[in-house]
């Protein structure tokens, strides 16, 4: 089972929980990724996802699809924010859950993982000195 | 033909999207060689890939009329 | 910052995450562990834990510094289930929270894992053909 | 002295303690290999530990009078 969602509003760690829920599972992982208060020693007072929608869904439900696959997970859900964030927010949430608990984390950090690798979204950092695409430039 | 932009790509384009002409027929490796004769300031990216019709497309891949084309900067979710 | 918890009532995820969340932290890592119903191919049809309740909570708060300290994280919450459990209920919930993500998968790993095998809890198990402690015997 | 057990040492020792003789100075070692004379089923389980004033003891540590003394069998949270 796979949960794949990219939302302007506010994510959440129970609708998660509740998907990757089973009975079969002694092991959930969830990995949660927030928006930090300092990047790189600067100052960060928010930031904007921008977000090629159709796609990002397309890669993100490989990723579950090849987590599920290659650690044996029962469930997978993987969350994006989309728009504008403050610090302290949820940018994104993954969930998986297991039979046993080390594929759950194993599972767990391979699906974060590889979305930051592969999945067309892009974070603008607004700091006190300017804004920047992150990774875009070397 | 017309390729959408997003992130970092938005800006150097000045908008959405660019248009590039005689493109159909080349190849994604060609098409990413005329991006950066005609915008520069893509040769400045760390990388950027061609996705087609909502996928990465290889080097290889030669664009067809009717292709979606966007440009994807190195992405930065998560 | 440390917040350990043995608790004859429901855990709550939601709690824990609060707890360890910060402005400075970009990851937080959850491990969720419930009862199965099935164990050595055995349907199980609930469990009781004993707990020497002082003791573990000494040992549940060694495990949490030296998981700060090993791994610099932030804050660790971690919280227990003590009494009669039926399946599918939450037995223990880990959350640690961290600047970088890696850390975060490492140290809640090392929290569960610790935690299953020097704090003195145990698990009986009923099943069709009768109760167990589990891991007592060879 | 009462020594407190739990777990399935509660099944062997018919209840939530037992009481061993003449174990003041004795090491923890020498307790285990007393304990499993007189509860024999203790040398069924997988290992057990001792633990002393609320932290496992070690093998070298001598029994004093008014130790909190537990019996630790196998652990099974989580």
């Amino acid at each position: 089972m796979i949960d794949i969602a990219l939302r302007a509003t506010p994510l959440d760690l129970t609708e998660c929980s509740q998907f990757v829920s089973h009975p079969s599972c002694g092991g959930l992982c969830f990995f949660v990724g927030t928006i930090r208060d300092l990047n790189l020693g600067q100052t960060v007072t928010h930031l904007e996802f921008d977000t090629y929608d159709v796609m990002a869904l397309k890669e993100m439900h490989k990723i579950a699809e090849t987590a599920r696959e290659q650690f044996g997970l029962h469930a997978v859900a993987l969350h994006h924010r989309k728009g504008e964030l403050t610090i302290g927010e949820v940018a994104v949430i993954v969930a998986v859950s297991s039979v046993h608990r080390a594929p759950a984390f194993a599972g767990c950090e391979f699906v974060i993982d590889e979305l930051k690798k592969t999945v067309p979204i892009w974070k603008k950092e607004f700091r006190a000195d300017g804004s920047h695409w992150l990774a875009a430039r070397p | 033909m017309k390729i959408a932009c997003f992130g970092v790509a938005r800006e150097i384009a000045g908008g959405p999207s660019l248009r590039l002409p005689d493109i159909e027929g080349s190849t994604v490796a060609e098409l990413r060689q005329k991006l950066i004769t005609a915008y520069p300031a893509f040769g400045g990216l760390v990388s950027f890939a061609i996705a087609r019709n909502e996928a990465y497309a290889l080097d290889g891949d030669r664009i067809e009329a009717g292709d979606e084309l966007v440009i994807i900067p190195p992405v930065s979710g998560g």
